[in-house]
């Protein structure tokens, strides 16, 4: 196993995974920009080092300081936690030439499901239902509109190298193809470098379910059941749960098959999430896969008992795989509703200092979080600041425990989010769970 | 103490009511005094001032005289010398030109080359030749009067 | 002394009314002073002042005329006259004396009585005949000029 | 069901509680000192009423106070958590009388196990083995003596109306009897306002395993499983963990089984704990019953799942129980730290303004505290700022997931007696399980 980690995150992940690292006697280093001099993952961690400046470019995103980084503490491998370079298939493979094992999937298969279009033409060969829509990137327009006139609309343009809900546009007209089709290759250029684009049938009254997998990389893969993270708003997770209410045994263990072919094919190593669009028939699509650890995990540790990323860590140390599927029952009910330091209104991001900060707790209540009373939320990254995350025999009583939970959670001197939720939360659709992708749309 | 206590004493008392700090000891004091329009500027904290970037001007404590440090841009291995058979490019009282070489970071087995960021004369050596080096870590401390 | 104490020192001093402060021991020695403009009322936010407690004078805003206000001693219900079918003790302007039954909590069927904590007249009757009171919660206003 | 419910208690234990009804549809009415203006409590209650001044005998411990409080809300119940008056028989009747609710035991069982003469007999006559000594009170010294000679030293002197740790004295030596006696009667009055003494045997290498009970009232009783309480300090519990090292499947079944005699032959209704002294060849010995929650209740919630709090009330509203004994299965292992407000050497109280408080999150860590950031402990009541618990698969992995979440746990301005917790985690001994009640006092 590994004696040194470096954690190439920040925020609550790079916690998540410094606490995983402590529990296993595994020393952690954290890295940070200068403007995370103060932020909590730099005070937990054995060790740590200043590796940019403030700017994600320069500092988390800064492959060759955080490979230095690495060197100069004589780490044996690193976790990148998500998003920054989680699924960037070079990076794993400048570790793994530099000697430090990269905690994540091999390289081929980061790029196989980072690009759309090669995971759909994957999945599909293995006859399973992916989304309706092209398997070639868009050549032109006038392609576009020939594809528009074949599926029909609405569609959505997604960037081939896009992926976690940006880079997507729906067209709801012919007209706009032309218009959208421009902005969305320039968008795609700026966001990930990459002009292509791919288009699929939008679906509006579906739900994303999503299926957590692990595999050992040497066959054996387990599926931890599914996340319905269908409330979102701009394409952005908003609140999940597992189980899904939409979700029966049996529609489970078609989703886990699925998921189980997808993963078993490749061989694959590490976490991943399959996600699938549910329409209201009980038929589902394949969307595409993240192969990386995803902010929603904790909803399935609590209802499953696993503690994923031990289990990752350990698996890329070499170690078996602790549990069979057999072993994988899901217990209760989880739900996870993320608080961001945003305007509840317009969704714009709050940066300042956090004057009063007191967190829920009590029985079945779980924070995983990155501030604290007097920290200053840096306006440079993602808005996210704790994760809230409940567990309990049943959905009701679990909705009924997040409520009393977001009502407990006291954060003053930013804004936040938790009004939005506790609105969602006691609304009659949302306790029904008559829930889909455009919830909090028609909701607002 | 070295710089970087220093430099944290300095930060801890920015951020609080506190006017003057001396500390001494053995042979080692230490006082600060605080100036007095700074004093809680629009309620920022040290945390939140913008990080030194590499060449920032850092007054020093004895009469005023400015001192310029010279930081690492490069999170990775400082060495003093071109190669370890050579000779170290400064030492301390060496006179040294704006962009002369002083030292090397090596980061992922490039050589990146740290400049003098200004006339004067080599005050300090902060570090080791083969030590690791953090992001913005002052290397040296030039006298632009010396 | 490390720079963690050093801290802790200086937030112990920044709630305090202290002004400076000077430690040695052996040969290690520190000195810490406060900056006299921002010296923040003793530290206390307002939600630390002590509670009142019963009858405990009352400041009051207009022009320094420093009125008395009477607090229930228990938590209970209100009453202002002796029975449903009588007069209120006294109404707003009624001059009482020290010590004059001037309504009534019932707590658990006991009838305790509330008397004047000064001489005056009744500036203000803050509860209402029924009303639920908290121990310690305002029940009249006593002008003791009046 | 009822619809609003007192809370005659402070801290951590009011918080709970409150959660608790929160959760069941209920609401709630905190209570509070004048010291207590700014405890989190009143913030998190539906609704709060002042009580009395600081001294918890003018407050807390204010019979007639809490009752008109409870009427002039309108409440259908009192819940009196632990500690002040939990249990108090005669304020569980005068609630009754009063036609409120006490969320507790009947009246006439707080008193039976309240005294710890009347307990012993009570259990002795059901042929279980209760710790050897009296069954009489103390008469004069040359009693006591002639005890001593009976049972033989050590003895131990305890206050019949004592229990929870506090009014003992140990006699090591003949010649002490009757100083001791003496001073073990003051004490029992000023603490009781009782002088009855009885006396029984020390045993010096024992453990304390104590077993969580539930009743309904109805005859049906379910036992929880047990909870190893060794590591005490001054007769104070410190660390509790459940399941015990010391207890395998037969043991545990035995002392269910005794703990559930105890209790069915009064038809015991509410929460309760049997508290076992256990000697190292696996005999245990009835101590006492605590007719009330406990402070470490959680540590039996993580591992069995089941929200005692919520069913406690419940039972109390009249809901049969939502187990049978079939259903309780221990899982896994969790271990509680008691975080006092102290000075870790000296035991002394911390009093002050807490200028830090950063508490510990992530998978399977639960903190039940009721300090914040800027809050002042005032110098009146129990020193207990916080309970850490957290649960994982096993022992070993529980106690370092303990290890790093009290690494994370930052309060200053206050002492705690978070230092020693570290110590005793990572001592080999208590990593070994070897622990019996003189832990601490042969560890420091």
């Amino acid at each position: 196993m590994f004696t040194k980690v470096l954690v190439a995150n920040r925020g609550e992940i790079a916690i998540r995974i410094i606490r995983a690292l402590k529990e296993l006697g595994i020393r952690s280093v954290a890295v940070y920009s200068t403007a995370d001099k103060n932020a909590l993952h730099t005070r937990i961690a054995d060790e740590k080092v200043c590796i940019g400046s403030a700017q994600s470019k320069n500092s988390y995103l800064n492959a060759p300081a955080l490979i230095s980084a690495a060197q100069i503490k004589g780490v044996d491998a690193i976790h990148p936690g998500y998003g920054f370079l989680s699924e960037d298939a070079g990076f794993a493979e400048v570790c793994e030439a530099a000697g430090i094992k990269f905690i994540g999937p091999k390289p081929q298969d980061i790029e196989l499901m980072g690009n759309k279009l090669k995971a759909r033409e994957h999945v599909n060969k293995l006859g399973i239902q992916v989304m309706p829509g092209t398997f070639q990137e868009i050549e032109d327009e006038q392609h576009a509109i020939r594809i528009a006139k074949e599926i029909g609309l609405p569609l959505m343009v997604k960037a081939a190298e896009g992926g976690g809900g940006r880079g997507m546009k729906i067209i709801y007209d012919e007209d706009q193809i032309p218009n959208i089709i421009k902005i969305a290759r320039a968008e795609a250029k700026t966001a990930f470098g990459n002009t292509s684009l791919y288009i699929e049938k939008y679906f509006e009254n579906v739900r994303h379910v999503e299926i957590q997998i692990i595999g050992d990389g040497n066959g054996g893969v387990v599926s931890l059941g599914e996340r319905e993270c269908s409330i979102q708003r701009r394409h952005q997770k908003f609140i999940e749960e597992s189980p899904s209410v939409a979700v029966d045994d049996k529609l489970r263990n078609k989703m886990n098959d699925a998921a189980l072919r997808i993963t078993k094919h490749i061989n694959y190593r590490g976490v991943g999430t399959i996600e699938f669009l549910l329409d209201e028939k009980g038929k589902f699509y394949f969307m595409e896969m993240n192969t990386r650890l995803q902010v929603e995990h904790p909803v399935t540790e609590f209802v499953t008992g696993m503690d994923i990323v031990a289990e990752q860590i350990n698996i890329a140390g070499g170690q078996k795989m602790s549990v069979s599927q057999k072993d994988i029952k899901l217990k209760g009910h989880a739900i996870e509703c993320r608080i961001n330091a945003e305007d509840p209104e317009t969704l714009v991001p709050s940066s300042g200092i956090i004057h009063t900060y007191i967190q829920p707790g009590g029985p079945w209540v779980r924070v995983d979080g990155h501030v604290y009373c007097g920290y200053e939320v840096p306006p440079y990254y993602d808005s996210l600041i704790a994760k809230l995350i409940v567990w309990a025999e049943d959905r009701d009583s679990a909705i009924r425990r997040m409520q009393r939970s977001l009502d407990e959670f006291i954060i003053e001197g930013i804004k936040t989010n938790i009004p939005l939720h506790k609105k969602i939360l006691a609304s009659k659709e949302f306790l029904l769970g008559n829930i889909s992708t455009r919830f909090i749309e028609k909701f607002i | 103490m070295d710089i970087h206590e220093i430099e944290e004493l300095i930060g801890l008392i920015e951020n609080k009511d506190i006017m003057e700090i001396e500390y001494s000891k053995g042979d080692e004091k230490i006082r600060i005094v605080r100036a007095v329009e700074i004093t809680k500027k629009a309620g920022k904290t040290p945390q939140e001032r913008p990080d030194e970037m590499p060449g920032t001007l850092h007054p020093d404590t004895d009469e005023g005289n400015a001192f310029i440090s010279v930081n690492s841009p490069f999170v990775g291995t400082f060495y003093c010398a071109p190669s370890p058979s050579e000779k170290p490019f400064v030492e301390i009282g060496t006179k040294v030109k704006k962009g002369q070489t002083i030292g090397i970071v090596e980061a992922m087995k490039l050589m990146n080359a740290i400049e003098a960021d200004a006339d004067g004369a080599i005050k300090q050596i902060l570090k080791k030749d083969g030590d690791p080096v953090e992001f913005g870590e002052p290397l040296f401390i030039i006298d632009p009067e010396g």
